[in-house]
């Protein structure tokens, strides 16, 4: 009858492989091909530059709003590119740079933020859910889908995204325990980025890492530096492996940090300081990358120059594609088709009373008097 | 043709459904080893294997997440709600992405699940495991909302919900579940989705109901024509949502006169939607108002009260009896 | 008296009951150094610290049931769902507890909390943030049902329903948080809960509404006195339930012809019931089927095409007319 | 740049300090009062008597459905006994000895399981709330409560009640987090009794203990021999002074069997061995704490006799209480009332139009044609 510590029979990990100096830990760099590594590079590249497209078309008011993803291009594409093409994608609404990375037009996410149905459209092939708003569902699509993979024998994976905090939602909690109950191969990518709009991670929950939270469920949890995009690649890929080999789920917390605002609607400002920002931004995941690369002569200064300026010219194609299909796609009428396989009769009959409309249709109410930056609804 | 309960009629549906297709799968609470606390399931997990008869760790919204992840990826999952009472804990999965994932991804996916849940009072439960709340669901674009009311229709309408390529809530009323037996047909036999029955003809009266009440509805139009010779026309909705309203609202022009009845709260109730309709597409045949026999605007209460509550068929036959008299 | 824009007046009502009741508190997602993704709750955490105004972890039943364990033990908790879309996810805490506890108690505890939550479209958001979805809790018995249309009443009706023994949940129509102002007096002022308001006299029609849509419904009012000379008699219900259908229902008695405006979807909405009750009391007087000019049976479209589904005032008025002619 | 593990700061320890037999490890043994350890002695009693009244009630047809107890009467008595009056106490639908201990009466109790709603009246300075069913849902509202107890700057504690099962819900993962981000003075007791309904425990979540899930939150967690009242309440004395000195929130898991039924419309021949039953019979909490007593010379096997002649004729007394109070109540409408502080309008005018109607109020459907035990529904 004693009082004796329980061997809980796991432990939390932190993972750091390329520290901000660019310096490496040889015994832990992973290995890669050359190929992947520049086009990680080059993805993580497109998708900063992307996101500063989209921010000054959002603040022109070409575009809704949106959630921007610098600063967190090594914590989603580290994960994906662990992943095949016949894997499946769950993102949240962040997740931009994986999105394209797995086969995502960058116009239709334009048009998806810029309010058109048809930017969502998901191309046959292409195994991405849609983006998921409410913070924390899209886990157990994810667990589901896992399951879905087992059942069918299949040697796929499910890799699904979400914040810190999504941590403190009830569906974080039971997709992680379905997926460990039921042993699927979902591997839980948590990008912690320090913030939940203006809750700092520390008032999210009082756990000392978000690492942990995987004891809970039995499962292996591991904490890595998410701005080391070689880091986020080794923790995913043995993740991806175990869950590949019938192993099961892992939980993944990227330690990263959202460098912009959290939707074009918020201001930082008003919950968090210039200095805390300054100081993520030298722990940059793209910069310390290229010194990595330029250190293994796989890429110089010019060549980072050329390939920048031919990401502006595929952006200035992509914006130029977006505008046009805006225009075509201007006035259509999307809303009574879709929602089931076959328009149910109720819905035939709003339809025509909604067509009987149709003159008055693009009726729009006056602005209003004082629009202000807080006006537009959040994310 | 076997006489069964609703349980065995319901049970069959599920035990033809796996055969026929592979990719129809059980989960839930409770619904392997147990067979189900109704036994609904009964027999299922030792035919199918646990691989297909998912008893599931406790949790609603994990339950039909879960099954929505399933359904993207091509299962035909059929979940169980173990009580009507706690599906509203997955009431945010089933809003905002089963019933939205086929238009939101341009049909690229979509969610052909079935969630059963019981519901409905009578049966001396507990708090919570008597409410009759279809009205939520019915009210939510992209969810289709289906009740039976006998053993051979619950058996016919769970195939097409199965086997529809849309989220399908389907409420079981749980005092019918050994309540009486019925003929069901050994081999297949479904009934579309959106369809409602003229149970009984009559052209004095309109009575429109589904689900547990039908019974006391039937109840009272035999009462009607024994005791005051009133030919009752009966209407039994089957599918809530998309409600169809051709049957009922041809009958009110017929007979001028409905009384509408269920044992869901009456305000924002269902009952409501039938009365617009009819208003809608009958307004000049109506010779008196519609009344609502139904639960009360309050909580079920304990059992001892609980038909206190539940609409009878003498409230029903009374309710007729003014509507006659209007 | 201040010219106010509803958050203003919201934000006003906020911090005067917290400094007339030292047990009010605020709590949320955002609701607290941030003062709100749409500012309402600004400047609270300044004046009134962390302790009554509290920035929670992301967990919407969290946020719910916690406020429900704090107003059961004498706290009166204002908190805040970040968007109506969002609050499906604390339904089965409202409907099993809030709505419950003084019954099933027998009345030793009750839940003095108020939920707000911001409803609505038409101001370019993104998909869950546009709904319109009131019936839900209308039809939750022991719920209460509050839908302010002007800063005015915002701010009156939030500060009855923070006082009330009872929950309440209040949406907020966020599309008119800052689309227009009104004097609003610096001095207490409270608007019953249950009571509706003639807000335009008139004999040839009645126009039924609430929230967002009193904006199209009065422009709709004004087209048809200047176009048509026809007056209508404007009703905005404020209260969705419980509903007072005192002031409606004999306006129809005056008018006989009525048309009713909400953004939800249509079938099983919020308009069904005002048609069940026009029915049931003003049967006689109505000359002509009621008009429901609503949001169609889908999910909202995303922005491009949210105005495709949102009632506008020409809308109201063709059904008006046709309402007319009939 | 390192792989290394992270030190979480914190154990789960696992407690027992009386084993089956009797045997007591003396430095762990809790300094408890005779009187005190006597009145647990008789509460258990009571509660395992009364339990199987219940029982034989319902099998009668004079009582509803209910949950029985038996085999977890220490867990739940030995954490209530820490308990002041002033405290707070938030059931689930498994702790009819804990509520009585905290001053409910049985006859209500009786009441309640035969459908009266007066049996879930709560009299004024008794600190439970009403038995909560919906599993999980109660947690958050002892984090509530909690908060309400520091912000008026009380001693008092709050204590809440679930079962293993309950940790699956979402609700139970917010409460925990909530309790620990503000830092609640709530007690988190999880009978642990091995079976939701059929669900095996082990099925349930992947993780090796429930107590280890505190780890998620950051807050003290504990396992215990749940059948061991001396080491519940030892468990429970700590996370109480805890709670009362303003450390916050403990979750305390009480490893115990549910040695009879789920609910009386259960038959867990279906899903579990006589085996596994009569192994746990061996562990029961009350014959290990009698041979505890004895040794101490605080109980005689006369006594226990007397003990249980008393409690049979005090369960003869409450019982005839309760028919007599059925009695007085059957008929009695209640419905109505009770909903809002106010009847509001619609609600008098449907009390009107039901009143109108009360001849037949009292109608009952002939009965269904074949009953069956599982007819009935759970709990
Ligand atoms: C269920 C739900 N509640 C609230 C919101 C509003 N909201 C959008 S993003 C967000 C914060 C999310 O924080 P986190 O999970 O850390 O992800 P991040 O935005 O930092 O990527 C909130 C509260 C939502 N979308 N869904
Ligand atoms: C939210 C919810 N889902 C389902 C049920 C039906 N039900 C009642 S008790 C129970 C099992 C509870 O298991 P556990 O939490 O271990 O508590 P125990 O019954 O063992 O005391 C279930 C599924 C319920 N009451 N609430
Ligand atoms: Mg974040
Ligand atoms: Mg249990």
């Amino acid at each position: 009858m004693p009082r004796e510590k329980i061997d809980l029979e796991q432990d939390i990990e932190y993972l750091s492989i390329l520290n901000e100096k660019g310096e490496i830990d040889e015994d832990l760099e992973p290995d890669m091909k050359d190929d992947l590594l520049l086009d990680l590079h080059r993805a993580m590249l497109f998708g900063r530059r992307f996101d500063e497209r989209m921010l000054n078309l959002q603040r022109g008011g070409k575009m809704g709003t949106f959630a921007p993803i610098k600063g967190q291009e090594a914590a989603q594409l580290g994960a994906v590119a662990c992943l095949q093409d016949e894997d499946w994608l769950v993102p949240s609404f962040r997740e931009t740079a994986a999105e394209i990375w797995r086969g995502k037009r960058p116009e239709n996410i334009l048009l998806a933020y810029a309010g058109f149905s048809e930017g969502g459209v998901i191309p046959k092939g292409i195994n991405n859910l849609p983006a998921a708003i409410p913070v924390g569902t899209q886990t157990l699509h994810a667990a589901g889908i896992g399951y879905g993979i087992k059942f069918k024998g299949k040697k796929q994976v499910v890799m699904t995204f979400f914040g810190d905090g999504a941590t403190s939602e009830g569906d974080f909690h039971e997709a992680l325990n379905f997926a460990g109950v039921f042993n699927t191969p979902t591997i839980f990518v948590c990008q912690n980025n320090q913030w939940a709009i203006s809750i700092n991670r520390a008032h999210q929950t009082r756990s000392k890492t978000l690492a942990q939270k995987a004891i809970a469920y039995g499962i292996p949890g591991i904490q890595v530096d998410g701005n080391d995009v070689l880091a986020v690649y080794a923790a995913a890929k043995e993740a991806v492996e175990r869950a590949r080999n019938g192993e099961g789920p892992t939980f993944i917390e990227c330690v990263t940090y959202r460098m912009s605002v959290h939707t074009t609607a918020d201001d930082p400002k008003r919950y968090r300081s210039d200095e805390e920002v300054e100081k993520w931004e030298k722990r940059d995941p793209i910069s310390r990358f290229q010194k990595y690369l330029k250190k293994k002569d796989l890429l110089s200064d010019e060549e980072i120059e050329e390939i920048e300026s031919e990401i502006k010219e595929e952006i200035k194609k992509i914006v130029k594609g977006w505008e046009k299909k805006k225009k075509e796609l201007e006035g259509r009428v999307d809303m009574f088709e879709g929602t089931f396989a076959e328009l149910p009769a109720y819905l035939v009959e709003q339809k025509e009373e909604f067509e009987s409309e149709l003159p008055e249709k693009t009726e729009k109410p006056e602005e209003p008097e004082e629009p202000e930056a807080d006006e537009e609804s959040e994310e | 043709m076997a006489k069964l309960t609703m349980v065995q009629a319901i049970n069959l549906a599920l035990h033809q459904e796996m055969e026929k297709d592979e990719d129809v799968v059980v989960l839930g609470e409770d619904v392997g080893v147990d067979g189900g606390v109704f036994r609904v399931t009964d027999g299922l997990i030792d035919k199918f294997g646990e691989e297909r008869v998912m008893d599931t760790p406790l949790a609603e919204s994990g339950i039909t997440g879960f099954s929505i992840g399933m359904a993207i990826y091509g299962l035909k999952p059929v979940c169980e709600m173990q009580f009507s009472g706690f599906g509203y804990m997955a009431m945010h999965q089933l809003e905002a992405h089963a019933a939205r994932m086929r238009a939101r991804s341009g049909g690229r996916f979509h969610v052909p699940m079935v969630i059963r849940m019981p519901y409905g009072g009578g049966v001396k439960a507990l708090e919570h495991h008597s409410e009759s709340r279809e009205a939520y669901w019915a009210h939510t674009p992209g969810l289709k909302m289906v009740i039976p009311s006998t053993p051979r229709n619950a058996r016919a309408l769970l195939v097409s919900a199965i086997r529809d390529p849309d989220p399908v809530v389907f409420y079981e009323p749980k005092s019918s579940y050994r309540a009486f037996r019925e003929e069901v047909p050994e081999g297949e036999e479904t009934i579309p989705i959106g369809q409602s029955e003229i149970v009984r003809e009559g052209e004095d009266l309109t009575l429109i109901s589904y689900g547990a009440m039908m019974r006391p509805t039937l109840e009272a139009a035999e009462i009607l024509e024994e005791e005051d010779g009133v030919q009752c026309e009966v209407i039994d909705l089957m599918t809530i949502s998309p409600i169809d309203d051709s049957k009922f609202t041809e009958s009110a022009k017929k007979t001028g006169r409905v009384v509408l009845v269920h044992e869901a709260p009456r305000s924002f109730g269902p009952g409501a939607e039938i009365i617009a309709r009819l208003v809608e597409k009958s307004f000049l045949y109506l010779e008196a108002p519609i009344r609502r026999v139904t639960g009360y605007d309050v909580v079920i209460p304990l059992f001892q009260r609980e038909f206190d509550y539940l609409p009878s068929a003498e409230r029903i036959v009374r309710a007729a009896r003014e509507t006659l008299d209007f």
